[in-house]
């Protein structure tokens, strides 16, 4: 058992655009048996540091500028590689992110997780096999025994990590490096993964690196928290300290803008706020409130009715009922969340009310009409009514297209604006309302980031005038200071527009957040719906209370 | 793990780079594309511009200056009929790479509209398409070259477009791969839910977003076609005497090698210089133009 | 998996009948006959020879009567070698190309594969543009640049191997290196590729995180995903060496079966070509069906979508 | 990380090593061929019968006179005929009727004897219609031969000019006077096959049956066919049973089909053939210099000529085809681009070819050539010629001469002329449809007369393809056939010439040379005009160079 002390590290990358000092200067250390949760949000440099300690980064571009990283009053960044091949998955084990990337396609589940022990020789071919066997069905990974030849792709994303787990804790090390081990899963999942390892960690006496963008997540599991924020640690203190008295304005900031169970539903603070950053349009945000929709046809605006949605698998010919004898209403002016784990079939959902797939029984009707039923001109007519906003900014822009070009082409097909000029005006202003400089119009997608990027679809979105958003996870990838920007104008736009929306999200608080009546999906059928207080607040179904309950408690609470 | 959001941030303020523009950037800083590049302009110069230093036509005759080797006067040597070799090479380049060129433009032209019709229609129709494609492929190349090219035997050009329509087979499943991908790529979501005609989809949205590989391949099957041309040029099917290519070019030296190796030497020098530029334009390209290719 | 093979072998039956249909019909619209000679016959022997070979019925009733000998395993017999069947000839002339399509498959793998995975393991150094400059000139020179080049070197000048023919196993050496070459250059060229994808994955990066050594990295870990492209390659490589090898067989006097097709294409020898073009495809759709298995069995997730 | 690639490489590298030197020490065939008397044969092409009633090529020859003896044998330095299956003959006076007395010990290669009988199904067998023999009409100078082998008569009706009078008497009756019969006799078509053999593999009168095959065959000659592999090796071996068999040195030949001389070259420096077929035009001059031992040049016969097309303008007129023909300045040609030893052609037939050699008919005048074609651009009212097209078969020789051609008439007449090369059948079913206006043609003679070269341009026969057609030259064909003395049909032959020369249907370039390596050590091998090479005197002495 050891303490690994981290001085002064710095690291930084050697790229063709200049130097990027991803970690720069940071000192922190990890007490013997204990679990310290490194957090900070995208190109913080949380996983740079986690990388620098078992030297796994590329180099070039990556080097290691200076600092020391004492293990065992050995600096391992003095240690010579063979030294860290034997410390590396022996004394010092990691757990990647994507559980489906970091394992070998072409490897049994049993091979990989036996493989340190034979690579360190701690045991013959066949007892290492029997110690993985074992150590995996310690991880829950209880069908191993009939399934000892199974390859990881046959094995669900919960599985998989769990076997990550045991492939890292197999030669009980003294540290465990946790890369976001949970980011990828679902949040019942989730939880179960988290109470895991926290268990196997305290047995074995493991200390622990725990990285993580979520604060919450991290509240579960770690004694400490350490905090970075562009390349440097902005505050550490016990788990409990930070959250009851958080110093840094970035960490109040963290704490503060993460949608809650608790919290109303007016505009979320942003880092820009705590920063002392103005965030673009400062003085529209208070005024804000959620207006009322228009008085006429509130309800019912769009039906649902027995919506059914199969697929036919290619191979096998089993038919996937993705969405199953659904029927909802949505109300206009209003939101409507739907939640929901991966599969439950969400996502088709609002694909089919939009005619995106087709439709295999059952209606969608729109002001009365069989969405099924319209053609030619009327299509076009409701598709400019209805508009879809994606998961992935980053793939929801045509990369060739400069962001003036994306945004004129639909008012073009949909014949908006007489003349090009006029056109040209309504795409500065629509800039604008998203909260983005108009004079970045003529750049291409991959200049913005992400969060720019997704107002730029809400823009594009916002073009043909529509009164129907479906949002398709539309905030699930963002960091949480980026996601409060663009809940917060989604909230002004349908305000200031009357729009009416669909929010799907597998986030229970996020939706909760922003929708008006909550529908929880799974397995294709919906399981609970109602109002979002109630439903959050009361739940009937066991499932809907399994769903609460995962949630990381500071998350609902937004206190520890 | 690279930030987003912060880098955002700093964004520099010149204007709009397009993806065009950043692949040209990345190409140029790839010193063997950049070589290569420079190298096959030289080569198409002398394709095309050679002969203007030239006194002699490629096919003018001395019947008193046979094989004579590099010298003042000719600068290549002369070949069995006393040719002037440095007029027959840079003859024969623009021969073999307009050769090239026009067998592969045909083979996009066919492969590509073939595959993104296929994969963008998708269903029955897809599996039909490729199909054929499967069947294609299962029909030996060079005897359907070789059948071909008795069929059109007459015409050269039509030779070519004759295995262009050949090579098209794998340019069609490379697009429809590609448009199967981009398919359920969101932006192309956005604009079906944008009410965008499917025209306009195919041919705005996909059809740019499909250059890169297509030019990546392309620079690729441009020396396969030379390379076939040389082949067929050994059989004696090649363009019409007196007319060189540098395929038929080198056939004629390959079989006087201990004679008079310049004939090899010069017309495989630049054979071998294109389509090494080639190659390495292709690959570079396919490096320049993968967003996830690494930066360093 | 296996109604998956079951049905790519019936799917084999229409690809087959398409290309025997189309090849008919082309040969036969092709100008010149098989008995066109430079002394002129006279028109009754002509016509004798026609209905020796039935090429005096309708079109279309040839057609069926191939066909229907075709559905009982009858090539019919060859134009050109008078007395010889056409499944006689592909008997006799397979095991050659097949021979040299081996061995030269052999030397492309032997040499291509190391230099392969040196080149991406020392990227961009000289381990790398070393073998990878080769393999371009490999890919660049045409065989029947570098046949004659090698028969001068080891042949006439130094006397160490035979220049031609297909007598004794030593035959085989010159020919399959001219052939073995070119394809050593290209999977050279598709290992280097794919290792270094490969080497990019999280999974690598897992295996250095257990402490494997980069000899087990390579081997355990990189080298199944590096080779699956070559793999892929292989099928298509295969036929091509089998089929394409014309140019070899005709510089090395060998009496393979891409020279059998060649001669018969240009006789007009019809019924050999149709023999050799069906036989053709067949082996690329057996060769392509291998290629199939070998993926299943590198690739467990191949192994399921089947 | 680089174990792996260590071992592997070496292992290669070792592979080769090990191949390089086990192959090593193996001698070339020339070396063993000392030894062993196997004469190693560049054959050219792969023939495509071995039935000497359906074989065509010259390569079917080289094998079949291995294999099988006619009535008379050939002369190894003259060709002139000497005493074959028959140890001697009778001549009529009229020179009509032959009478051949076989000898005692001619055996099959099983042992059966040689009959008068044989030779009679030999020929009955040719000459039957529906064996569809290509080579059939050789034996139409055999009295009514015609009638039975057009179908008219049945062998009974026809009452041929074959008989057998008794088992060792064959008699032949002809049609008329045939001054150079016996050489005819040496043509394949006329060698015997045995009868029980062929009926034992099929019908008589049926092609393609297995008889020819290696283990199957039965000849009479003076080798045995031992192996086949098509496209690779033919080998005979010398036969015991042979009458002559004592005189012959060679226990065997092998003959390989390389068909591109460039190839046949290579087997030869690597001492892997004797002999070879051909030598590439290119290499003449450089293996002249480097090695004059290996390089021989014997006259050969046959003309390289060109075609007009006379029924199509330009050629339509005589003064486009004289004004072409003037302006080739043949010497120049054959001397620069040939480099062969190949004469310059004037007339069509070669120089004394069975005695007769045809008088110059036209020379080089580049002016003569320009004043006609001056007038005939005159009368139709043009400055220029239309391009015209030059088709030829895809072969480099013959692209070398087309080249060469065209920049001479470019030069001297100002007309463009466009190289056409073709692919082998589409030449040909091009040029027999008439679709052509200027066409490359070679034709080698079958036999040691005239009339093999100048039956061609016979009206209606279908070699000629020229469209020309002339009474007068007909009558005077017919008239040579039936001279009764040489001095007559050389007369006649001659009016022929005269006719080709004003007429200009064709355009005579050179007369073939047969250019080919052989090496020192072949002994007993002498240049005759048909390139026939009797293999009983041929054998193999010498020191071999290293």
């Amino acid at each position: 058992m050891s303490d690994v002390n981290i001085k002064g590290l710095k690291t930084f990358f050697h790229t063709r655009e200049g130097v990027v000092k991803a970690v720069n200067d940071i000192t922190f250390s990890i007490p013997p048996g204990e679990v310290v949760g490194l957090v900070g949000e995208s190109g913080s440099g949380k996983s740079v540091t986690c990388h620098s300690l078992l030297q796994l980064l590329p180099s070039p571009p990556a080097q290691v500028e200076g600092g020391e990283i004492i293990f065992s009053g050995e600096d391992l960044l003095q240690a010579k590689e063979w030294r860290m091949r034997e410390l590396r998955g022996k004394s010092i084990s990691m757990i990647f992110q994507d559980p489906m990337s970091c394992l070998n396609p072409y490897m049994t589940v049993v091979e990989q997780v036996a493989e340190p022990l034979l690579i360190h020789k701690m045991a013959s071919e066949e007892d290492a096999k029997q110690q993985a066997i074992d150590m995996l069905l310690r991880v829950g990974v209880n069908k191993i025994k009939e399934r000892l030849n199974a390859y990881p792709h046959e094995f669900s994303g919960g599985m998989r990590q769990r076997a990550m787990i045991a492939m890292a804790l197999i030669t009980k090390p003294d540290l465990l490096l946790a890369d976001e081990p949970t980011t990828a899963l679902d949040v019942t999942v989730q939880a179960k993964i988290l109470k895991l390892l926290k268990k196997l960690c305290a047995e074995i006496g493991s200390s622990v690196l725990f990285v993580s963008h979520d604060l919450g997540v991290v509240a579960e599991i770690a004694d400490r928290v350490v905090v970075m924020y562009r390349g440097k640690v902005v505050e550490q203190n016990t788990t409990q300290e930070l959250f009851r008295s958080p110093t840094h304005p970035y960490v109040k900031a963290l704490i503060a803008c993460r949608p809650t169970f608790t919290g109303n539903s007016e505009m979320l603070p942003t880092v820009e706020d705590f920063m002392g950053n103005p965030s673009p349009m400062p003085e529209k945000r208070k005024q804000v409130k959620k207006s009322d929709p228009p008085a006429e046809n509130t309800e019912g605006w769009i039906k649902v009715r027995d919506l059914s949605v199969h697929f036919r698998q290619a191979k096998q010919g089993d038919v996937v009922k993705a969405v199953d004898q659904v029927s909802l209403t949505i109300p206009r002016g209003k939101t409507l969340g739907i939640v929901g784990e991966s599969g439950s079939g969400k996502t088709t959902l609002g694909r089919a009310i939009l005619r995106l797939t087709p439709i295999t029984s059952g209606n969608v009707q729109w002001q009365d009409q069989d969405i099924a039923s319209v053609q030619g001109k009327d299509l076009l007519a409701f598709r400019k009514k209805m508009q879809i906003i994606f998961q992935d900014p980053y793939a929801s822009l045509n990369p060739r297209l400069t962001i003036e070009q994306a945004l004129l082409e639909p008012m073009q097909v949909h014949r908006i604006g007489q003349s090009r000029k006029e056109r040209v005006d309504r795409v500065v202003s629509l800039l604008e309302e998203v909260g983005l400089e108009p004079d970045y119009r003529r750049r291409y997608p991959h200049e913005f980031s992400g969060g720019q990027r997704q107002r730029i679809c809400v823009a594009r979105a916002l073009s043909t005038e529509p009164e129907f958003i479906v949002c398709d996870e539309c905030v699930s990838a963002m960091d949480v200071s980026v996601q409060a920007q663009v809940l917060n104008l989604l909230s002004q736009l349908q305000a200031a527009r009357g729009l009416t929306y669909l929010f799907i999200s597998h986030d229970l608080c996020v939706v909760k957040h922003i929708a008006d009546e909550i529908a929880v999906m799974r397995a294709g059928k919906i399981v609970e719906s109602g109002d979002a207080e109630s439903i959050c607040l009361n739940p009937q179904e066991k499932y809907t209370q399994e769903l609460m309950d995962s949630i990381p408690s500071t998350s609902r609470t937004g206190t520890f | 793990m690279a930030g987003s959001e912060s880098e955002g941030a700093a964004m520099s303020t010149k204007a709009g780079a397009s993806l065009t523009r950043d692949a040209w950037i990345r190409l140029r800083s790839n010193r063997m594309a950049l070589v290569s590049l420079i190298l096959l302009a030289l080569v198409v110069a002398f394709s095309f511009i050679g002969p203007l230093f030239c006194e002699y036509q490629y096919d003018e005759q001395n019947l008193d200056e046979q094989f004579l080797g590099p010298s003042k006067q000719h600068w290549f040597g002369t070949d069995s009929l006393g040719r002037d070799l440095f007029a027959r090479t840079s003859y024969g380049g623009r021969i073999s790479l307009a050769v090239g060129l026009l067998a592969t433009s045909v083979s996009l032209l066919i492969g590509v509209t073939y595959g993104m019709v296929a994969g963008y229609v998708g269903g029955k129709t897809d599996a039909f398409l490729m199909r054929m494609v499967d069947i294609l492929y299962s029909l030996p190349f060079t005897i359907f070259v070789i059948l071909l090219m008795v069929l059109f035997g007459r015409n050269f050009l039509l030779l070519f477009l004759a295995i262009g329509a050949v090579e098209w087979l794998t340019m069609a499943r490379i697009t429809r791969a590609q448009t199967l991908n981009l398919k359920r790529a969101e932006f192309i979501e956005s604009a079906r839910a944008l009410g965008f005609s499917h025209a306009r989809i195919l041919f705005h949205h996909i059809l740019p977003n499909l250059l890169g590989p297509i030019i990546v391949y392309a620079t690729l099957t441009v020396p396969a076609v030379m390379l076939l041309e040389a082949a067929l040029s050994f059989l004696g099917l090649g363009v019409q005497a007196p007319m060189a290519s540098w395929g038929s070019l080198i056939k004629e030296g390959a079989e006087k090698m201990d004679i008079a190796p310049w004939l090899i030497l010069f017309p495989g020098l630049f054979f071998c210089l294109s389509l090494f530029c080639l190659n390495f334009i292709g690959d570079g390209l396919r490096d320049a133009l993968d967003p996830k290719s690494s930066k360093d | 998996m296996k109604n998956f093979f079951i049905s790519r072998l019936l799917q084999a039956i229409p690809t087959l009948f398409v290309i025997a249909t189309l090849t008919f019909f082309m040969t036969r619209f092709a100008p010149g006959g098989p008995f066109d000679s430079d002394k002129a016959i006279p028109e009754e022997i002509k016509i004798k020879l026609q209905s020796h070979f039935g090429l005096n019925l309708p079109l279309f009733d040839q057609y069926l009567l191939y066909m229907k000998n075709l559905l009982a395993g009858d090539l019919g017999p060859s134009f050109k070698y008078v007395g010889w069947d056409v499944s006689e000839l592909i008997q006799l002339a397979f095991p050659v190309s097949l021979s040299l399509g081996v061995s030269a498959l052999l030397i492309a793998l032997l040499i291509g594969l190391p230099a392969g995975m040196l080149a991406a393991l020392r990227k961009n150094t000289w381990w790398d543009y070393l073998p990878m400059g080769i393999a371009m000139v490999g890919i660049c020179l045409p065989s029947f640049v570098l046949g004659p080049i090698l028969i001068m070197v080891f042949a006439t000048k130094l006397k160490l191997l035979p220049a031609l023919g297909w007598y004794s196993w030593t035959d085989l050496i010159l020919p399959s290196l001219t052939l073995g070459l070119f394809y050593a250059a290209y999977v050279a060229r598709l290992t280097r590729a794919g290792m270094l994808e490969t080497l990019k994955q999280d999974y690598v990066r897992t295996a250095r995180a257990k402490g494997a050594s980069p000899g087990r990295v390579l081997v355990k870990h990189a080298m199944r995903g590096g080779l699956l492209p070559v793999v892929t390659y292989l099928g298509p490589a295969f036929a091509g060496l089998v089929s394409g090898s014309f140019i070899i067989e005709s510089i090395f006097f060998i009496p393979g079966l891409g020279k059998f097709f060649v001669t018969a294409a240009f006789n007009r020898d019809y019924t050999v070509v149709l023999g050799t073009v069906l036989f053709y495809a067949t082996l690329i759709i057996i060769l392509n069906l291998l290629v199939d298995f070998l993926q299943a069995w590198l690739d467990p997730k191949a192994r399921e979508q089947r | 990380m680089h174990f792996i690639r260590k071992k592997s490489f070496h292992f290669a590298c070792g592979l080769l090593a090990f191949g390089f030197l086990a192959s090593c020490t193996a001698p070339s065939n020339v070396e063993k061929a000392l030894d062993e008397q196997i004469l190693h044969f560049g054959l050219g092409a792969e023939p495509q019968h071995l039935d000497p009633h359906l074989a065509t090529s010259v390569a079917a020859h080289n094998i079949l006179s291995a294999l099988l003896e006619g009535l008379v044998g050939e002369d190894p330095k003259t060709l002139k005929p000497v005493p074959g299956a028959a140890e001697s003959w009778k001549i009529s006076e009229d020179k009509k009727t032959y009478t051949f007395y076989l000898r005692k010990n001619a055996k099959w290669h099983n042992g059966d004897p040689v009959t008068a009988q044989d030779f009679v199904y030999s020929y009955r067998r040719i000459l039957t219609p529906s064996l569809g023999a290509q080579y059939a009409s050789m034996l139409h100078v055999l009295k009514n031969a015609k009638s039975y082998h057009s179908g008219e008569k049945t062998w009974k009706e026809a009452n041929v000019g074959v008989q057998a009078i008794d088992e060792r008497t064959l008699e032949l009756v002809l049609e008329n006077q045939t001054p150079y019969f016996l050489e005819l006799l040496n043509h394949y078509s006329w060698f015997p096959v045995h009868p029980p053999t062929i009926e034992k593999f099929g019908a008589s009168e049926k092609m393609g049956t297995p008889w020819t095959k290696p283990g199957n065959f039965v000849g009479n000659g003076p080798f045995s066919l031992r192996e086949h592999r098509i496209n690779s090796v033919i080998e005979v071996r010398a036969n015991p049973h042979y009458w002559d068999a004592n005189l012959t040195q060679l226990s065997g030949i092998r003959f390989y089909p390389i068909e591109t001389a460039d190839t046949e070259e290579r087997a030869f420096r690597t001492g892997f053939l004797h002999v070879t077929q051909s030598v590439s035009s290119d290499r003449i001059e450089y293996l002249q210099n480097k090695h004059p031992e290996w390089i021989h040049f014997e006259p050969y016969l046959g003309t390289y000529y060109y075609r007009f097309n006379v029924e199509a303008p330009p050629f339509d007129d005589l003064r486009v085809r004289k004004a072409l023909s003037l302006s080739v300045n043949r010497k120049l040609l054959v001397e620069k681009v040939l480099k062969g030893g190949q004469l310059p052609a004037y007339c069509f037939t070669p120089p004394d070819t069975g005695g007769f050699t045809a008088s110059d008919g036209f020379g080089y005048d580049p002016d003569q050539a320009k004043k006609l074609l001056n007038a005939y651009l005159k009368d139709h009212g043009l400055t220029k010629l239309p391009p015209i097209e030059l088709n030829y078969n895809t072969s480099e020789g013959h692209k070398k001469v087309a080249e060469a051609l065209q920049a001479m008439w470019k030069k001297a007449l100002g007309i463009e002329i466009q190289l056409l090369n073709m692919e082998w059948k589409v030449f040909l079913s091009t040029i027999s449809k008439g679709d052509y206006s200027l066409a490359r043609a070679g034709w080698i003679g079958d036999y040691v007369d005239a009339n093999t070269f100048l039956h061609l341009w016979r009206s209606g026969d279908g070699n000629n393809l020229t469209g020309w057609s002339n009474k007068e030259y007909d009558q005077a064909l017919t008239q040579a056939e039936r001279a009764l003395n040489p001095k007559d049909r050389f007369t006649h032959f001659q009016k022929c010439e005269e006719l080709l020369a004003s007429e200009m249907p064709i355009l005579p370039l050179y007369f073939y040379v047969h250019v080919s390596l052989r090496h020192p050590s072949v002994q007993g091998w002498y240049p005759t005009l048909l390139d026939h090479h009797p293999y009983k005197y041929v054998y193999l002495k010498g020191e071999v160079a290293k």
